[in-house]
């Protein structure tokens, strides 16, 4: 059971889209201003909460496309990888390498930019993954 | 030496192979190893009794000093050739006594395990293989006298042994590391050299105690004995090799080997005598009582160890020949006995002697081995073991300051010993011949050891000077510590030993006729017999069983709220000791609050309490809400922008969790009584006080920043960022963000796999 | 100039806020006291934050403001129909003066859609 | 290569964790995953241990930040011997597992929980930041609710609620310690934590934080009286997870400990010495007292869990370096023969069909091979020489003594008597006795996945007791490491830092 | 659709407060993508939107906020009793998703007015009203506002 | 000037309504209402931000502004779906 | 405002260490959430509150000068508090689990793996 409405799900699909951008919008300024992977993986998965509250969690499944476990393996490969080309060139895990000049909105680039979109993907993956079980259990 | 040991125990994991492809020929050609050792041992006789004792000696683990060293000397040689020969002949006998039978391999190589574990043993040079091997004695031992393990009176027993010589053994162990520090070395051939040093150290006593303790129980001493008897649940063979020729003797080895260390002192004197006087007579008397001709060797068992103990105690030179002389012809005739009874038992279908007579005309061989072995126990010449007799009753003339006491004393126990030889030689093989009809002689492997042994025994009464004084002039000599002379002629003359002797014989003679009325007599004491040291094992084990039950329902007693009680009252009382008792605590330092930050810090407490109040889960969970939010607001009032929104954000979602599972949650219920209460929230007001003044003795230290600073000056140019804080956390301390995530993951994994797995759908897992 | 421009909106804001709670106190039943939460708070958290954007002046701060302001328009009748659905269907009591439900009518139909046919 | 050796038992099973998540649609590509990280894991930690034997230490600064600002990953011996540790047991319960798990639960995550659970411990034992110790605990932790409650049984549920409550605050401390030691000592470096405090910077609340820290490490530990959780929940889940848990857990507890109390609090040696002394001998003694009550295979075993680990703090208490290679040498022994031992257990669930002693018995008559492989771990754990466990605990008497700490020497070798006497109730009941009714797999073969680990391991044992001169060499050059924190102090942060 | 990106292309730069081309086209680029991401959640949008007519639309909102905020002043502040609350039944004259939800949040943000629900054949809206005279009263003010307004600027 | 102190009059009368809401979150009497005065307490928190961002002169609050007004429609929505599904309160 | 935090963090301890002893399985759920939040607010503590501001490079300025909040314990308390999310999700299905699994919300009642 859904709180399916018609004023519930034109909201859903205005907030939605809106709700994602203010998430990339927290993790691309996350370096600079107060924001961040985490955070901005939080709002996103609060956008596709909002859908699976209102219109289930198939519609919200669908949305997501893929399993939120993906997406989780995904961001921490991710992370991971952030960390590995400066191990294999015979330096220390983690060390950062970063692009000489900034690029326009996002700003500068470099592998702890790539690590916080990791982070982004886990928490929201995470996220869905704990919701979707939830609701899936409540049925 | 190392690697006649390895054979044995090649040989012994190879048994279960060898029985498998040899079949009957196995236990033949297994006895060929410790034969052939045997013989390797006797061609050593030479050179030991020249006193040239050969040792090898490899480094173990160098760091603490232990090393895998082994030495032959007289001592060792008597020990490994009993161990070798007399094993030889328990393999071949085994192998006749358990045909057929499926487990005989296991037998063959347990026995074969404890061969070369004994073998260790006395070979061993450093205290800490001797204690090696010693302990593998005592594990062998455990699974041979457990060898009917489907019965519970061999398991039972089996374990009763293992758990006194293994308390025993540990002691001895502390003792050994107590002596190796008092000596400067753990050498046992060095010991000797640094007797002085090591008497005249503090440590001294306590090692003698405790390594006597690891005598005492092996060697069964009195109270130790009790365990003894019990191991005759093991088959016959067993209890020939094990429990009367060799492991037994183990204790007596070790105080022999200690001898010229630790001998001669009073302490020495006055424990190692009076357990030894005190168990000789013990197992007499104990003897004597018995109707099971097996029990009853156990028992002369436990008075022939007393009678070595006792000598080795006097630690004179007379007192080591007959220790040494004693120890080979003990070994000799009670190994054949046990056979002898072995076969009986195996023959007519009984031990005991109420049941038994007539047989010798239907087992003659092991009629013969039995009678002569029984008489050299009683000590009657021209047997060897009158010639131990002999060596004996001047030995114990130089008991100091008590010799007339241990000399009635073992008069006594002599005595009776003669008497349970009579029964043991008699009662089964003359006189009417009772029910067991069928009896006939028993096969070539059982009497093959007995008769080879009680030959042995008489040729070593006749010829004592050229067969025993190879052996035991050097045994003594090592036990000792310096050359010891012994001489031997089958014939003493008339000393007053040999009066001693024939009185004691006449003696013995009374009582063996008198033994069933003896018996019949004393059967309302049986019950006083009972009180033994046995009963005390028992009380010992069932009062660690309840200990054990009670701790357990009064530690683990499935109460997660004491368990928690505990915990917390633990934190609190120590690290709350550990803060009050060494800082004091000092008024903070102003700064003062804004009306909101009040409000705000008012806010939470009353959500605080509003959470503990609350009825109905939702108004808990909506009250710890509250709190959350606070704690976002008060990141965001002092500079925490990034925790404030990861806060708020985090705070939301988690009501949506308890949202979505709430449903199926119970109401909040009063269960605990007031009292409770009361105990809880003691603890829980402590705690909230130490974490009060752990707050304001830490924030009023001074505050040291070499982090903050250079995060401050390095993470716009060096890493590129100006939210120092996500610096922080993706670049400078990725390393912990990377742990974070996959703690997340995993929290993810877990409740997706947790709420879609259901036992029902689960096949088996192991 | 702007900083009294600023502050009378925040004060503004502040007392529609303060309405909103009060209502909620004084008002009778569920419906009117989201009656008033939904507006009151709405328009006054706006007017707040238009007195915030102002404030800064900066294009991204007032930005931000605006967006939202448009947040708490899009959500906020959302938020109230969700709770007045669910606190009616639940049997939060209307208070007694209220002069008509027509929902309630026409909920016991589709209850019962028997009655329905009888009637 | 050499340079990223610290780091690379903590990123081979997390790849290996990531690929067995990703791989969740191809079941063998899985579980031959999980069984080539495991190898991945045993190589890399052996060429870890191999490295800082010889070279004294291996410090990565992750991220190339300088000391103390980052995060440094520091391989001492102690570190790098529990590293290969645990990669010997999870190649050992990784290739268990294969046999033992179900697919269901395999289809649920269950080697991805693994390769996540030794990630962690691996970080614990790596990490030179106490904070970050903090992250790994709960890396290893949250693997651990997960393992544990995996398959939804009551018993494992409430087990779980047992552990989770208490090794949650266990966590709180721990948390509250970090924080706190950070407002006085202004840095998160376990080096530079050593320093700051050694130079005498608020010395009543480092011991105050060293108490907490002593809590919080206990309950991970399982020591007396905060060991609870344990005998609640480690047998409640399959074999192959118990044995893990078994083998390192606890074992992590009891790591943090020897570093907090060899490295960063030193101020007041005298007063928690005696303290530790005190909670190893009631941690022995009421954990052998509670195998004593037990009747049942895993239960007898958890409880010798909590008995064995009071002998390693008996070490830390002791606090001498022979005492600190005691300790060493018995972690190492422990590890391989606890896993050993609940693998063994599982061995005999397998051919009974149960755990519970009095149904079991009759599997040294039938199975002696199977019998006398289940005794060489079992009288190792009870200290009969020349398995490893003597050694363990000769070096701790040995130590003992040397101390004059005569009474608690006297009760170590006590208890493993008592030791004993459990490992040989377990053998009376499940192997010696009858059984009530014939097992569900008398004559099947036990697949070679369930064996081969568990001749492995005693293989182990058996070698390291007779080859206990080396290992024991090492233990000793690991003490003495641990003797001398002057030299880590120095290898993190640079010569002379310690002063 | 792409009024919608251009939308939330403006949402990005009000958000960042960057006003640059670069700006624009990656706010545009990102909300085409968070379009086609939203697609399968399906709904009706508008039929259209008459933009000329919006601004009108929008006052006449802003100035219904702003009576119905004085009317809910002088609701909380005078005594309960003055209150004349009902919920009513309103026809639905609209259709498509999005215009009825647009109507019930006009109606709860203005004049002492709040949707409750809409009925499940989505042919009603039930409001509830502070004070009304009377329910037919109620239903005539919403058919002749803000519904017949949503029509001329939607349809 | 002027604009701080008119935020901190605001925060005052604000902070008034926080109280208020408050009374009627632990009154209650049934879910809906609680649920009505968290949904009135998330906006007074934004207010909070908006006027506590003048105050503090930092723009950031309006960051967390926006997060709540988000996060705390959510939270009410949830709730609410709560409630409608006979939840316990 | 330390001293008045110091008090709040203990009365948050207090009362969370006090619902964690509860019977209940939701008391002590809801307890350990206490309990987190007492946490995280002391770690933040111990960067002794200032109301400096965040700890954010202007723009323009090449690197951040004082007075500024310690940015430290604000990242451990960011790591703690998302760690806790995921720690209290899991908790709050175990509970659920456990709920449905013994049938009873009365921890004395979950005794069968002891003793
Ligand atoms: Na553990
Ligand atoms: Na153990």
């Amino acid at each position: 059971m859904t709180l399916d409405s018609p004023i519930l799900r034109s909201a859903t699909r205005l907030l939605l889209p809106l709700t994602l951008m203010f998430s990339v919008f927290l993790l691309v300024r996350g370096h600079n201003e107060p924001g961040g992977g985490f955070v901005g993986g939080l709002v996103a998965a609060a956008a596709f909460a909002l859908v699976l509250l209102v219109q289930g969690r198939d519609a919200a499944r669908d949305l997501l496309r893929v399993d939120p476990l993906s997406l989780v393996a995904a961001g921490l490969f991710t992370a991971l990888c952030s960390g590995l080309p400066p191990l294999l060139a015979g330096g220390a895990f983690m060390t950062g390498a970063w692009l000489k000049t900034p690029l326009p909105v996002v700003g500068k680039l470099g592998t702890p930019v790539l690590f916080d979109v990791g982070v982004y993907l886990v928490v929201l993956g995470i996220v869905m993954a704990i919701l979707f079980a939830l609701a899936e259990e409540e049925r | 030496m190392l690697t006649s040991i390895l054979l044995l125990f090649a040989a012994s994991s190879l048994a279960p192979l060898a029985h498998r492809a040899l079949g009957k020929r196995a236990g033949v050609c297994l006895a060929a190893v410790p034969a052939l050792l045997f013989a390797h041992f006797v061609g050593q006789l030479g050179s030991v009794t020249a006193g040239r004792a050969s040792a090898e000696s490899w480094d173990w683990v160098a760091g603490l000093g232990i090393r895998l060293a082994f030495h032959l000397d007289g001592l060792s040689l008597l020990f490994a050739l009993l161990v070798t020969g007399i094993g030889a002949l328990v393999l071949v006998y085994g192998a006749g006594y358990l045909e057929g039978d499926p487990r005989l391999p296991r037998f063959s190589a347990a026995m074969l395990f404890f061969m070369a574990a004994m073998l260790g043993l006395v070979l061993a040079d450093d205290a800490i293989a001797l204690f090696v091997f010693w302990e593998l004695t005592s594990v062998s031992s455990y699974l041979l006298i457990g060898f009917d393990h489907e019965q519970e009176k061999a398991r039972k027993s089996a374990l009763q042994a293992l758990f006194v010589t293994g308390a025993g053994g540990l002691a001895m162990l502390a003792g050994l590391l107590l002596l190796g520090e008092a000596a400067g070395t753990l050498q046992l051939s060095a010991l000797g050299a640094e007797a002085a040093r090591i008497q005249g150290h503090s440590l001294h006593l306590p090692a003698l105690l405790l390594i006597l303790l690891g005598a005492f129980t092996k060697s069964a001493q009195f109270p130790f004995h009790f365990w003894l008897p019990g191991a005759m649940a093991a088959p016959s063979p067993v209890s020939a090799y094990l429990h009367s020729a060799t492991m037994v003797k183990a204790g007596i080895y070790l105080l022999a080997r200690l001898n010229p260390a630790l001998g001669g002192t009073d302490a020495w004197h006055y424990l190692v005598i009076l357990a030894g006087a005190t168990t000789l007579v013990t197992g007499a008397v104990l003897a004597y009582g018995q109707t099971d001709l097996k029990r009853l060797l156990a028992f002369t068992t436990v008075s022939a160890l007393g009678t070595l103990t006792l000598l080795v105690g006097i630690s004179t030179e007379h007192s080591a020949r007959a220790a040494m002389a004693f120890l080979l012809v003990h070994a000799l005739y009670k190994a054949a006995l046990f056979l002898g009874v072995g076969a009986i038992d195996h023959e007519a279908g009984t031990r005991d002697v109420r049941e038994l007579g007539g047989l010798a005309r239907a087992m003659p061989l092991t009629a013969f081995a039995v009678c002569a072995s029984a008489l050299s126990m009683a000590g009657l010449p021209p047997l060897f073991g009158y010639v131990a007799k002999e060596f004996f009753h001047e030995a114990k003339q130089e008991v100091p300051r008590a010799a007339a006491w241990v000399s009635t004393a073992s008069f006594f126990g002599s005595a009776l010993v003669a008497a349970a030889a009579g029964l043991v030689a008699w009662r089964p093989f003359f006189g009417r011949r009772r029910s067991q009809l069928s009896a006939h002689e028993a096969p070539p492997a059982l009497w093959l050891g007995p008769v080879l042994l009680a030959l042995l025994g008489v040729a070593l009464g006749l010829f004592p000077g050229s067969l025993a004084v190879p052996l035991i002039q050097p045994a003594a000599s090592a036990m000792r510590g310096e050359p010891t002379v012994v001489e031997l002629a089958p014939w003493l003359g008339l000393s007053p030993a040999l009066v001693q002797s024939l009185l004691m014989l006449a003696a013995g003679a009374v009582l063996y006729a008198v033994h069933d009325r003896a018996l019949a007599a004393l059967a309302p004491l049986r019950g006083l017999a009972k009180l033994g040291p046995d009963r005390g094992y028992q009380a010992l084990m069932a009062g660690l069983v309840a200990l054990a039950r009670a701790q357990t329902r009064a530690l683990q007693n499935g109460v997660l709220g004491v368990y928690l009680l505990v915990t917390i009252g633990s934190a609190v009382a120590l690290a709350g000791y550990a803060l009050f008792s060494r800082v004091a605590l000092a008024a903070p330092a102003g700064g003062g609050v804004r009306l909101g930050e009040a409000a705000v810090a008012l806010a939470m407490v009353v959500g605080a309490i509003a959470v503990i109040r609350a009825r109905t889960t939702l108004i808990g969970v909506a009250a710890l809400g509250v709190v959350g939010y606070g704690v976002a607001v008060i990141f965001l009032l002092f500079g925490g922008p990034d925790l404030a929104l990861t806060q708020f954000a985090i705070e939301t979602l988690s009501v949506l969790l308890f949202v979505l599972v709430l449903r199926r949650l119970p109401p909040m219920r009063q269960l605990s009584p007031p009292s409770e209460h009361l105990r809880d929230g003691f603890v829980a007001v402590a705690g909230g006080l130490f974490v009060t003044a752990l707050v304001l003795a830490a924030t009023a230290t001074p505050h040291a920043t070499p982090l903050r600073d250079w995060f401050a000056a390095n993470s716009l140019a060096a890493a590129n960022g100006r939210n120092v804080v996500n610096v922080i956390l993706v670049d400078f301390r990725a390393f912990d963000t990377l742990g974070e995530i996959t703690v997340l993951a995993v929290a993810a994994l877990g409740v997706a796999a947790l709420l879609r797995l259901r036992p029902e759908d689960r096949k088996e897992s192991l | 100039m702007t900083g009294a421009l600023v502050a009378a909106l925040l004060l503004l804001g502040a007392a529609f806020m303060l309405l909103a709670a009060l209502g909620l106190i004084r008002l009778p039943d569920l419906y009117l006291r989201m009656s008033a939460t939904s507006k009151a708070a709405t328009l006054g958290a706006s007017l707040i934050l238009a007195g915030a954007g102002l404030h800064f002046g900066t294009a991204a701060v007032a930005g931000r403001a605006v967006v939202v302001i448009v947040f708490l328009f899009l959500t906020a009748p959302v938020a109230a129909h969700a709770i007045g659905r669910a606190g009616y269907r639940r049997g939060s009591p209307l208070w007694e003066g209220t002069i008509a439900d027509e929902m309630r009518e026409a909920e016991a139909r589709r209850r019962d859609p028997e009655r329905r046919n009888d009637a | 290569m050499t340079r990223a050796l610290p780091v690379l038992p903590v990123l081979v099973p997390l790849a290996t964790a990531i690929a067995c998540l990703a791989l969740h649609a191809f079941p063998r590509a899985r579980r031959a995953a999980s069984v080539g990280g495991a190898v991945l894991l045993l190589l890399a930690a052996a060429a870890l241990l191999r490295h800082v034997d010889a070279a004294e230490f291996a410090v990565l600064q992750v991220g190339a930040w300088p000391a103390p600002f980052g995060i440094s990953l520091v391989a001492d011996r102690f570190a790098a011997i529990l590293v290969l540790l645990t990669g010997v047991t999870g190649l050992a319960v990784a290739v268990y597992s294969l046999g033992s798990i179900d697919g269901v639960r395999e289809a649920h995550g269950y080697h991805t929980l693994f390769h996540v659970l030794l990630a962690g411990v691996c970080m614990a034992f790596l990490t030179g930041d106490l904070f970050n110790l903090y992250v790994a605990f709960e890396v290893m932790l949250m693997a651990s609710f997960v393992l544990l409650a995996l398959g939804g049984e009551r018993a494992q549920l409430e087990g779980a609620v047992k552990y989770v409550t208490l090794n949650l605050l266990s966590s709180g401390f721990f948390l509250v310690a970090v924080g706190t030691l950070y407002g006085v000592a202004g840095t998160l470096n376990m080096a530079d934590l050593a320093r700051t405090l050694e130079s005498g910077v608020a010395p009543g609340l480092s011991t105050t934080l060293a108490c907490l820290l002593l809590v919080a490490f206990g309950i991970k530990a399982a020591v007396f009286p905060l060991f609870f959780w344990l005998p609640a929940s480690y047998h409640t889940p399959p074999v192959a997870v118990s044995a893990v848990f078994a083998g390192l857990l606890t074992k992590v507890g009891v790591y943090a400990l020897v570093r907090a109390f060899t490295l960063i609090f030193r101020a007041e040696p005298e007063f928690t010495d005696a303290l530790i002394l005190g909670i190893a001998v009631f941690t022995m003694v009421t954990g052998v007292l509670g195998a004593a009550a037990q009747f049942e295979f895993r239960r007898v075993l958890s409880f010798h869990i909590v008995s064995q680990i009071g002998y390693m703090v008996l070490g830390l208490g002791l606090a001498t370096p022979l005492a600190l290679a005691g300790t060493v040498f018995y972690l190492m022994h422990h590890i391989v023969v606890k896993t050993n031992l609940f693998l063994v257990a599982g061995l005999v669930k397998w051919l009974g069909g149960t755990l519970a002693l009095e149904s079991l018995g009759g599997i040294y008559k039938r199975r002696p091979a199977l019998a006398l492989l289940f005794l060489v771990p079992a009288f190792s754990l009870a200290g009969i020489p020349p398995l490893s466990g003597f050694w363990g605990k000769l070096v701790l008497v040995k130590a003992g003594l040397d101390a004059g700490q005569y009474l608690v020497t006297a009760i170590a070798l006590a208890v493993s008597l008592l030791t004993l006497y459990s490992m040989t109730k377990l053998w009376n009941e499940a192997f010696w006795k009858e059984p009530p009714a014939p097992g569900p797999r008398e004559d099947q073969p036990l697949p070679w996945t369930l064996l081969g680990p568990v001749v492995a391991l005693a293989a182990i044992t058996v070698a390291v007791g007779l080859a206990a001169g080396p290992v024991f060499d090492l233990a000793s050059r690991a003490g003495a490491q641990l003797s001398d924190p002057a030299r880590y102090v120095e290898a993190v942060l640079g010569p002379g830092a310690a002063r | 659709m792409k009024l919608e990106a251009l939308a939330l292309a403006l949402g990005w730069m009000a958000l960042t407060g960057d006003g640059s081309p670069a700006a624009a086209v990656f706010g545009l680029g990102l909300g085409l993508a968070l379009l086609r991401l939203s697609k399968p959640l399906g709904g009706e949008g508008f039929a259209r939107v008459r933009l000329h007519r919006l601004p009108g639309f929008a006052l006449f909102f802003a100035r219904e906020i702003v009576v119905s905020n004085l009317k809910v002043a002088a609701a909380v502040l005078a005594p309960a009793g003055r209150l004349r609350p009902a919920i009513v039944a309103v026809p639905l004259r609209l259709d498509r998703d999005a215009e009825i939800a647009l109507l019930a949040d006009l109606i709860t943000l203005t004049p002492g007015t709040l949707s409750l629900d809409v009925s499940s054949d989505r042919r009603t809206l039930y409001v509830h009203a502070m004070s009304t005279q009377s329910p037919d009263e109620l239903r005539r003010e919403i058919r002749d506002g803000f519904e017949r307004r949503i029509l001329e600027v939607f349809r | 000037m002027t604009a701080a102190v008119g935020a901190a009059l605001a925060l005052a009368l604000i902070g008034a309504g926080v109280l208020l809401a408050f009374v009627r979150l632990v009154r209650g009497p049934d879910l809906a209402n609680r649920v009505v005065a968290v949904d009135l307490l998330s906006a007074l928190g934004i207010g909070v931000a908006g006027a506590g961002s003048v105050l503090a002169g930092d723009p950031v609050y309006l960051d967390v502004a926006l997060v709540l007004a988000l996060v705390a429609f959510l939270g009410t929505v949830a709730f609410a779906r709560y409630a409608e599904r006979g939840g316990d309160e | 405002m330390t001293a008045l935090l110091a008090v709040v963090i203990g009365i948050l301890y207090g009362a969370g260490l006090y619902l964690v002893m509860r019977r209940s399985i939701v008391k002590l759920v809801l307890g350990l959430g206490l309990l987190t939040h007492a946490a995280n607010l002391l770690i933040f503590t111990m960067g002794r509150v200032s109301r400096d501001g965040a700890p954010i490079v202007p723009p323009g300025a090449a690197e951040l000068t004082a007075p500024y909040s310690d940015p430290v314990p604000q990242a451990l308390v960011l790591t703690a508090i998302v760690i806790s999310f995921g720690v209290q999700a899991f908790l709050l299905v175990l509970v659920k689990l456990a709920h449905r699994a013994t049938g009873t919300d009365d921890l004395d009642a979950l005794r069968s793996t002891d003793q």
